[in-house]
Parts: C-alpha cells; structure tokens; sequence
C-alpha cells in the first residue's frame, strides 16, 4: 500500500510512471499507454519527459492538461509511483 | 438512477426528460448536440468519440452539481456518448427543469459551454478521405492547465 | 407536417423533435412548460387553456417564421396544448434545430418570449378552492394595442 | 359577397355586430359571443358599445387588444357588419 510518505519520499528520487494517452496524442504517439523514466516524480517531469521520448506529441502535449488519479494537477504535483497519469490535449465533446 | 452518464448506446432523450420531470418544475429545457453532415466545409460521415472515463464522469457529477446551486434549477440530467455516433444522432444530452424558464435555459447553455470545456471527451471526424482528431485551438479551460517543459540545468545534470 | 399547432391531446415531445430533425443541425433545444404545483404561493390542481384559434394559429405562424429568418435557425416546430393540463403534464413545448447551440437556445428563448406575449391563449388556474382566469398585469405586447373608449361629444349626440 | 366598397360605406352608418369573448372577459359577461350596437363601423366605437353594455367588463377591456378577423386590429380600423370580431385579454399561454 502506498502512504502519502511513500509518495514524499519518491518525490524525490528518480524511478518510472505510466502514463495513458488519449485522441490525437495517442495517434501520434501509437500507444494509448507508456512508462516513462522520470528524474523527479512531478507532473512537469512526466511532461519533460514525454516531450523526450516522444517529440512528435511536443506540440499537441504543449496544449495538453495532465490530470493525475483522475483530477487536473498542476504542474508541481507530486506523484506517486503507481499514480494514474493522463494526457488530456484539448477537448472536443459535446 | 444516475444523473450524468457516459454510454455506447444511442441515447434515450425521452428517459433523460422523465429523469428531470418535477411537479415543482414549470420549464424544462433539453438541449441535444447532433452530428452534422457538414462542419467547416468537410463532409462527416460519422464522429467517434472517446473519453477518459473517470475524470469524464466526475467533472460531469462536478457540473451537474455546480448548475444546481448556481442556477437554483430543480432537476438535471446529462449524457455524452462514446464510441461511433452517425450524422443526425445525439452525442450529448442536457436536460434541465426549473421553475421558471430563465433558469432553464441558462443553467442548459451554462452547461453545454463547460462540458465542452472541462469534460475530457474528444471527438474523431470520419469522412471517405480520411479521419482526424478534433483539438480546438483555443481551448479556454485547458489554457490555464498546461505547461511547456522548463527543465532546469540542475536537472538536465541529475 | 404541420409545423406550428394547437392539441386537445397531451402533446408528443419525441414528435416533435424528429419534426425538427436535420443532417444540417448540429444543435437541437427543445424547451417545454409543465404545469406546476405551486405558484405564487397557490396550490394548482390542474390548468386549463382557451384560445382564439385562428388568430393562435396565425401568431405562432408569424413567429415561426420570423425565428427561422431572425436566428437562421435550421427547423422549428411549436405546439401549445388547449383545454386541461394536469400538474407535470406540458402546457407548450418549442422545438428548433440550429447549425450551432448560440441560434439554438436563443431562438427557443425568443420564441417563448414572444409566444407568451402574442399569442392569444389563456391559462385558467384551477384548485379545490376556485379557479381564475390568467391575465397579467404587464401584458407587454397588448399594451401598445389597447384603447379607451374616448367618445366624443358628437358621437354621444349621433 | 361584402367588398372594400361595403365596408367603407357601412363605416359611417350604425348597426350591429357579433363580438367574441374569451377567458376573464367571457366569465366576467358571462357569454362568449353577443351582438352589440354600434353608431360607427370602428374598433374604437366597438369597444365604447361593450363597455357600455357590459360595465364589469369595462376594467379588463380596457387592458384588452381587438382582433378583427383574425388580426389584432387598430382603434381607427374600419369594420364590415360580419366582420369577426374578438376581445382579446392579456394572454397568458406558454
């Protein structure tokens, strides 16, 4: 079980994440889901990183919220290592 | 029964109006997007859309609960379609009862406008020539939620 | 099909909106009036409606077709109901399909506006102490339409 | 068959004509049709002749339209002797 100590303590050491893509970063990128190797277990990390492994998303990610276990998280959120991370590039329902 | 719902399956205007009926209720507004045949020029053959399930569903449960206090309505009830939606079908459905019309009908708009800007569902655009995914370019509540990466040096070194 | 009508018979919302039905629309608002329980602070058994029919007919005629112009809404189908509406049932429900939801809840509001200030019917309140015709006080439209009788003296004499 | 000639002449000479009531004129009357005589074929003389005649009614007349077959009318129109005429009160459909 993870604690929210577990959550400060990883915070701060380096380690991976998953991360769910949706809609046209999930096109461009060609998985709907992928881990990441992040330095740092923030939100502007997983982005840093993102943009990394897959620099044909940088654009469309550059416009994407990040919502972390399924609320919008800024971007000096602290993640925990099994967080559920999602790229949400801008909307278009209704 | 469930006030804000995400389905595959057509959706059942008549079920949402009996959700909002209310005696208490003298104006009921149901407002429902339909897919066109035609947006920006572009022929659609039909839309599909896609959601991130959870989030989609709490920031609808959000809204449905912000326009009841906001708008003193009586009763609300909202449906987003997911997956193959064909030209003339409803991919979104809003119904809201009040007691007197003015509510109805701003408590109905209030709500399309933040559904289209806080709930995370995208639609794909399918025509013979192709299909694409639609991101609009000034998606106001988004703005406020993104970031470019800045990493720092110390960073880069880590 | 007719698209403006007054009913004896409880009036068929799913008709109505498959009336306004269009490959065209990408934005539907249906808005209807349900008699209420309570109003101004007195119980209602049931409403019932009257109106100069002819004259009913052609108003909601001139409305609608003045909505399709004024709002370049798609389609637009109204119908009020006549005679005994019972509570939760629907007094008048409003029907327009638009390319984009702005023309579509404008026009259905517009139309309402316009429905409950042109057109001749009349609601009479009904509970187990009484009943009484309907007739506000700032009756907008008939305002300007209203007269004295002003005789003059030589009329007196004719 | 009443033409524009008819109407025009029966304008300067009295008689009668048929007027509708509805809702609160019509119980306040107590019919929902009558004849009343008129000593011109107006709008405005129709509304003196009612008045006259049906003194309850005088009050919510006055917040009243005419209509004169099957258009609201103005108070100096001019009336044919069968020309529908109808009371209209404040409404209050919707």
């Amino acid at each position: 079980m993870v604690t929210s100590d577990d959550c400060l303590k990883s915070g701060s050491t380096s380690g991976e994440v998953s991360v769910k893509l949706f809609a046209g970063v999930a096109e461009l990128a060609g998985v709907k889901e992928l881990r990441v190797s992040v330095n740092r277990f923030t939100v502007a990390e997983v982005r840093c990183a993102l943009g990394t492994h897959l620099p044909q998303v940088a654009m469309l990610l550059s416009r994407s919220a990040i919502a972390v276990d399924g609320r919008y998280a800024t971007e000096d959120e602290v993640l925990c290592s099994d967080s559920e991370i999602a790229v949400i590039p801008p909307v278009s329902g209704g | 029964m469930l006030q804000v719902d995400l389905t595959n399956d057509p959706i059942d205007v008549s079920l949402l109006l009996s959700r909002v009926a209310s005696g208490l209720a003298g104006a009921n507004v149901l407002f429902t997007g339909t897919t066109r045949q035609e947006t920006d020029g572009l022929t659609t053959d039909w839309l599909e859309y896609d959601a991130y399930e959870p989030l989609a569903r709490s920031e609808l449960t959000r809204l449905h609960e912000q326009a009841v206090v906001r708008f003193q309505i009586v009763k609300c009830s909202i449906v987003h379609r997911l997956g193959k939606v064909s030209v003339g079908e409803v991919s979104v459905a809003v119904a809201v009862s009040a007691i007197h019309r003015a509510e109805a009908f701003a408590s109905a708009s209030w709500l399309m406008e933040r559904i289209k800007a806080d709930v995370p569902v995208w639609k794909r655009q399918v025509n013979e020539s192709g299909s694409f995914w639609v991101h609009p370019e000034n998606s106001e509540t988004l703005t406020r939620k993104t970031g470019q990466c800045s990493r720092e040096p110390f960073d880069e070194l880590s």
